[in-house]
């Protein structure tokens, strides 16, 4: 079985995931609405783990799909505590704008 | 070195990785364009399954499968829930500035040029992309990697998992008790 | 040799012992017993110079003392030693001699001063310092006395402190020797670098031994040394704290800033012969500043009216001669000078003294006349003396201000020409004030005429002798027969001077100076005997002799041109600078402080803005990282 | 028996001050400096017999700092100066009432224990912890005992603090970029180090930010007036008589051999910024409506002609710089205590508002014009010895620096003079001024003796410290 990747270069997904990660990077900073954020936070992710794959084939080699497995376990952990955070802080502040989240003032 | 796909002659696998990557990329830019958080989600699942399907096109059947019941099934329905409970629609969301847009805009276009410029600039030899021929993709094999070689860290992420339902749960739970 | 140091430590420190138990027994003991202290002390000293001057004259051998080191630098050492050789006890001489006179004449004079013993203590003081000054064997034990006599003339001058003005005038001959005295350290600096050392037995075999002499830099060492000289011995530019100076009490200006520490300069000059030797162009410029100097003070002393201050432009204009003559390296005629000039100047200021405490104070020669009768004694010892200063043949002053315009005529007929009209100015004024104060009628109050009289004793006979020394003082240096060149030839490199044949020449020179000297005394007596002028009060002085009166206006010009702005750079540096200064290390106080509180307001707790700022940053390291290179 | 018992004594005596109580404070702090100077006379015998009395002792060993007191001439010539100065400073206290007087004088002798430990450090670390500590009790001191408006005080006396401090820690980096190089913050480690010029031009700077806060050489003086004015007169005797020494002394120590070559390179430069500060401070002197503050300008020029020594980098200029800085600390010592003995009486330091003190107190005039006199270096005076050293130093690399240099004589005879008029002469005044009192007399007479006596005879000093400084020129020399 020959390599796919002989068809579409790995490059060729390096760039997509580029592009998908900054993205992710352009939401974080183009949005306020928090759970559009995590939803871009989530997008950067995606685009790491992709890569992650593209190159295990590269490799033929396991580990990269292992490492995306964990970080997936990794994601669902912090999507879940993340959203909870947020359903709590809408609880509190009736919004979940991150312009109103500024507790964080020295 | 840019390796421009030749349309006229392209093979299926090309035209596939094509299409993948255009839907890809236009839904995450339409889930942060679209006004509606609900609108977002829908197009972040259509983004998602496009990227299970770049995951099926190298390959790895298993952690396709994977990521469509984690993504699209569980966190997409957390996303979904959230947005429903907290009754999240266009006029609640209220635009930035526009210099911030702008901004965000400008970083985007020179994280995306460093990037690139990184990578262009780094000049990486692909050589032929060698074929072993061996399995190492296959559940089989994954699954033995992850329960010898990984077994501590796999045991670690079933307790993260743990620890963040928990926490999941006290944290929603947290203003009930307040009350 | 023993014998020798214990006796010079005797010399040194009897008057130091005087100044020890006047300044903490005096007031005690009671004026009288104090000065009998104080005059005792300078006496024990001048018989131990007495002493030491016959050993000299038999054994002609300079005794040198070293006590211990004292200053140790790198390539000199400077030990506090002394040397008594023919000049220093020359020196110490009339110091000691006419010093005990003036202490004896202060008994009286001061005896109605409630800080009597304080007055005697100071007079020790500095004859301590005077003596250390003579007889020090380096320049740096000469310093000492150099700045010693400084301070005591401080001290003396301010005397009655009460006053403020005194104590300006005190504070500015203070100041105005310090500027010298740089000059003098930084002649020292120069010759101890030069040829390591400050002594001056091994400096003068040094320089003769030297092979190949650095004449510029020993020209400089020479001019600042001068610079020195200028300071004591108020020659100008230095001179105008002279006249200043006579607001302390008379005897002060007598035995100071008449006979004694003003010839310091020129016994520093000597003692350095073999160093100005070698510099001929400081040679020369001595010889102008003194030249212009003595010109220029006779012109000022014209028209004084205060008859201290006359005296002490007299004595400013002396001084001048005398550096004239060192100018020419005719020292012992310089020293022949120094030594007529203290007998008859101390016995002026004495005599003028005498007038003074006479009308209480009195000083203005506007308000004296007619004298003769009521003080005869001071009249005719002021006579002698005025007769001697005036150069009328065969007192002691016609000889030595003869030998000083002769070798003028030598070197530089212009000094001579100058020298001489000071002569001639001298004169006049000598006998303005003689008829100023003693003939005609008395101009003052009726109560000060009724309390007229002749002072006593113990002021008269220091008067009689002083008049006397004045008189015969010429012998030690008699034309074409001088004990004194013979005493004073080892000192000298050169011949002793070029002995003077009296030729015609000669003779012709000193017939014009006499002529000179009488026609100066018969202006006077026409204008101030004959016309019965009086000079006009200060309001009605105008042209030439306002400007001569105000004295040039030299104190104003040094005001403006010296201390103004030095206070104005003061004020500016204390109100600016300073502040400019503390502001500036506030300043970055606060620019400290003002950067915390801008970086405050980016810590705004608005993630949107941290989440910019992270973007930007990642930029930033991963362009570095990857890009730079 | 070495140097820390002197060091234990101090130490020892501030804490039993402090622990006696108000009322017995003043004599107990004045026994234990009494016994600190007679503990290093006895030392400095041992020493002038040959015996060495240094210390050295591992102290941590991770990085390498050693508890190391090296006490050679130099340092002893120093200690003797602290000693000397302490219970005469303790003394000169005792016409005052404090507040709290147990805490005050505990505090000076613990000053007296810093800036002791200053002067023995030979490891780098150590001489910087003996530093900064000399720092603490003399805030404290002024901040809390001091006069005039308590926040003006405060103002001034935290600006001195962080200034210093600031300046101080430049030195701290100068020693761990030495500590890296050497291994060891030992002086005789790093003394060895051969350094590019490049480095030592750097270390040179860094340590001269320290000390030139400290002396303080022009641009870097502006604490010193307003904390000698505004600091208790015991504070300002502290201050200008020891605690300067320490930034002076610490340039022949430690920066110049440290950095020679750099030293050697821009000699011209420092000795023309001490110079400046030699005309500047005497110039701002004349024009002081304060006598503490004229007094802080005049120490300020004084120091400026030792600095401008201590750079020559001559034997003479070090010598003279010692010499110089010795009588400086007793003369200005005296100054101020004659400035606050005026003070008890007159309820003022305003210049203009005394006079006619001669009149009333002849027997403090005295004291006070021959105070003035040295501190104007007349010849007989140790300062004249001194003044004369660095000047003639100066004179060898270039005469315009003597010339320069010695505007001193003139401006200081100027300023110091009018003073003297201003608040001694003239007639009497309304104010009575009583006459010294014993106390007072033992502390200005005991100053005036030393001043004279080393003033005629300073072979003792001269022959204590010319050997290390010798030395020290050796390091110094010998590239």
């Amino acid at each position: 079985m020959g390599n796919i990747l002989n068809q579409i270069g790995i490059e060729n997904y390096i760039f997509l995931c580029v592009v998908l990660f900054c993205i992710g990077i352009f939401g974080v900073l183009y949005r306020r609405n928090a759970i559009i954020v995590f939803m871009s936070i989530e997008i950067m992710l995606n685009a790491v783990n992709l890569l992650f794959v593209a190159f295990s084939t590269y490799h033929q080699d396991a580990q990269g799909q292992v490492f995306v497995f964990f970080s997936m376990a990794v994601a669902a952990a912090e999507v879940a505590v993340g959203l909870a955070i947020l359903v709590s802080i809408f609880r509190n502040l009736g919004s979940i704008s991150i312009d109103n989240l500024k507790n964080l003032k020295g | 070195m840019i390796h421009i796909p030749d349309f006229a002659h392209a093979t299926t696998v090309q035209i596939i990785f094509c299409f993948l990557a255009f839907i890809t990329v236009a839904t995450a830019f339409l889930t942060i364009f679209s006004r509606n958080p609900i609108h977002s989600a829908i197009y972040l699942v259509i983004c998602f399954f496009s990227i299970a399907g770049h995951y099926l096109l190298l390959n790895a059947q298993f952690l396709a499968v994977v990521h469509i019941i984690v993504y699209s099934g569980a966190i997409m329905i957390l996303f979904l829930f959230t947005i429903m409970l907290m009754n999240l629609n266009e006029q609640r969301d209220v635009h930035r500035p526009r210099i911030t847009r702008l901004g965000a805009i400008v970083s985007f276009c020179l994280i995306c040029i460093v990037l690139i410029a990184i990578f262009i600039n780094s000049k990486p030899i692909v050589g032929e992309y060698d074929s072993t021929g061996e399995d190492f993709q296959s559940i089989k094999v994954l699954g033995k990697i992850l329960l010898n070689e990984y077994m501590v860290p796999f045991e670690f992420a079933s307790i993260l998992l743990l620890v963040a339902m928990i926490g999941t749960v006290l944290l929603s739970k947290k203003e009930k008790l307040n009350k | 040799m023993e014998m020798d140091t214990n006796l010079a430590l005797v010399l040194v420190l009897a008057p130091f012992l005087g100044f020890l138990i006047n300044v903490f027994f005096g007031k005690s003991l009671g004026r009288t017993v104090s000065g009998i202290i104080g005059t005792a002390a300078v006496v024990v000293s001048f018989l131990v110079t007495i002493f030491f001057f016959n050993q000299i004259t038999l054994t002609g051998k300079a005794i040198q003392i070293t006590l211990f080191d004292w200053i140790q630098i790198s390539n000199l050492k400077i030990n506090l030693g002394f040397l008594l050789d023919q000049l220093s006890l020359l020196w110490l001489l009339f110091v000691t001699g006419i010093g005990s006179l003036i202490h004896l004449y202060s008994i009286s004079y001061m005896h109605d001063d409630e800080n009597m013993h304080k007055f005697f203590s100071y007079l020790n003081l500095f004859v301590f310092f005077m003596i250390t000054l003579v007889i020090g064997s380096n320049l740096l034990v000469l310093f000492i006395g150099w700045e010693g006599v400084g301070l005591c003339s401080y001290l003396l001058i301010g005397f009655w402190y009460k006053n403020q003005d005194y104590n300006d005038a005190a504070k500015k001959a203070f100041i105005m020797n310090r500027i010298g005295d740089l000059g003098l350290l930084i002649g020292m600096f120069i010759l101890g670098s030069m040829f390591s050392t400050l002594d001056y037995a091994t400096l003068k075999t040094a320089i003769a031994g030297a092979a190949n002499l650095n004449i510029p830099l020993l020209s400089l060492a020479a001019l600042c040394l001068f610079i020195g000289a200028c300071g004591k011995s108020a020659q100008i530019p230095l001179y105008t704290w002279l006249p200043d100076a006579m607001a302390g009490p008379t005897p002060v200006s007598a035995l100071i800033h008449a006979a004694t520490m003003v010839t310091a300069g020129i016994f520093m000059v000597t003692r350095l012969n073999f160093v100005f030797d070698l510099a001929p162009d400081v040679q020369t410029i001595i010889a102008i500043v003194g030249g212009i100097t003595s010109l220029v003070a006779a012109t000022i002393g014209l028209v004084q009216t205060d008859i201290k201050k006359v005296l002490a432009y007299s004595t400013v204009s002396q001084l001048g001669l005398m550096f004239l003559a060192l100018g020419f390296g005719a020292y012992e005629v310089a020293v022949f000078h120094v030594i007529t000039h203290a007998f008859f100047k101390a016995c002026l200021f004495l005599g003028s003294g005498s007038v003074i405490h006479g009308l209480h104070g009195e000083q203005d020669m506007r308000k004296m006349g007619g004298l003769r009768s009521a003080m005869p004694i001071t009249f005719w010892t002021m006579l002698v003396s005025s007769l001697a200063i005036s150069g009328v043949p065969f007192f002691s002053g016609f000889f030595s201000k003869d030998e000083i315009l002769l070798t003028a005529f030598h070197h530089n007929k212009a000094l001579y020409v100058i020298g001489s009209i000071a002569s001639i100015m001298t004169a006049f004024y000598m006998f303005r004030l003689m008829f100023l104060t003693f003939f005609k009628d008395f101009r003052g109050t009726e109560e000060q005429k009724h309390h007229l009289h002749e002072s006593d004793g113990l002021i008269t006979f220091p008067l009689m002798i002083l008049a006397l020394l004045a008189t015969f003082g010429g012998v030690i240096s008699l034309p074409g027969n001088s004990w004194l060149n013979e005493y004073l030839a080892p000192l000298f490199t050169k011949v002793a001077g070029e002995e003077h044949h009296l030729g015609t020449t000669e003779y012709i020179l000193m017939g014009v100076a006499v002529l000179g000297g009488l026609l100066g005394i018969l202006i006077a007596y026409i204008k101030y005997f004959k016309q019965d002028n009086v000079p006009e009060s200060d309001e009605n002085i105008t042209g030439l002799a306002k400007v001569l009166y105000n004295k040039y206006y030299v104190d104003e010009a040094y005001d403006v041109i010296f201390v103004a702005p030095v206070n104005a750079l003061s004020k500016f540096f204390r109100d600016y600078i300073e502040t400019g200064l503390s502001a500036l290390v506030f300043g970055l106080g606060k620019v400290t402080n003002e950067l915390g509180f801008q970086g405050k307001k980016l810590q705004s707790g608005s993630i949107g803005l941290y989440l910019f700022a992270f973007v930007l940053g990642l930029c930033a390291i991963v362009s570095y990282i990857f890009l730079a290179q | 028996m070495n140097v820390s018992l002197i060091l234990i004594i101090l130490l020892i005596g501030a804490f039993a001050t402090y622990l006696v109580g108000d009322k017995l404070a003043s004599k107990v702090a004045l026994f234990f400096s009494l016994a600190a100077l007679g503990c290093s006379v006895v030392l400095t015998n041992h020493f002038l017999a040959g015996e060495s009395i240094s210390l050295i002792n591992a102290w941590i060993t991770q990085p390498k700092i050693s508890f190391a007191l090296n006490a050679d001439g130099l340092a002893i010539a120093m200690l003797l100066l602290t000693v000397a100065l302490t219970p005469i400073i303790i003394f000169s206290s005792f016409g005052n009432e404090y507040k709290n007087a147990k805490g005050f004088y505990a505090l000076i002798l613990f000053m007296a224990f810093a800036m002791t430990g200053t002067f023995l450090a030979a490891d780098g670390l150590l001489y910087y912890i003996f530093w900064e500590l000399a720092l603490i009790p003399i805030y404290f001191i002024a901040l809390i005992w001091g006069n005039g408006d308590s926040e003006e005080r405060r103002k001034a006396v935290v600006k001195f603090f962080i200034y210093t401090l600031a300046g101080s820690l430049f030195m701290l980096v100068a020693f761990i970029y030495l500590y890296q190089k050497a291994g060891s913050f030992l002086i005789e480690d790093l003394y060895k180090l051969n350094l590019s010029a490049c480095e030592q031009l750097w270390i040179f700077l860094a340590f001269f930010l320290a000390y030139a806060i400290k002396i303080p050489i022009i641009p870097f003086h502006t604490w010193q007036a307003n904390v000698y004015q505004k600091a208790p007169t015991v504070g300002t005797m502290l201050l200008s008589g020891i605690m300067l020494k320490m930034g002076l002394y610490s340039v022949i120590r430690w920066q110049l051999p440290l950095a020679p070559l750099a030293a050697k390179e821009y000699m011209n430069i420092f000795i023309a910024l001490g110079i400046a500060g030699v005309i500047y401070g005497s110039i701002v002197a004349l024009r002081q409506k304060d006598l503490k503050k004229l007094l802080a300008y005049s120490s300020l020029a004084h120091v400026g002609l030792i600095a401008a020594g201590t750079y020559t980098l001559t034997i003479d200029g070090l010598r003279g710089a010692v010499l110089q800085m010795i009588a400086h600390g007793f003369v200005v010592v005296g100054l101020f205590f004659a400035a606050e003995v005026i003070f008890r009486r007159f309820e003022t330091r305003n210049i203009s508002e005394m006079g006619g003190i001669r009149i009333q107190s002849p027997k403090f005039t005295s004291m006070f014009l021959i105070l003035v006199l040295a501190s104007v270096a007349l010849p007989s005076t140790f300062n004249f010895v001194g003044e004369f050293t660095v000047l003639y130093s100066l004179s060898q690399i270039n005469v315009w620096f003597a010339v320069l240099g010695g505007t001193t004589i003139i401006l200081g005879a100027y300023y110091m003079l009018k003073m003297f008029q201003h608040v001694m002469l003239g007639d009497k005044n309304a104010k009575t001024f009583a006459d010294v009192t014993i106390n007072e007399g033992i502390s200005l007479v005991v100053i005036i003796a030393v001043l004279i006596f080393f003033g005629f005879y300073p072979k003792p000093i001269t022959d204590l410290i010319t050997p290390s400084l010798e030395t020290i020129l050796n390091v110094i020399n010998k590239n």
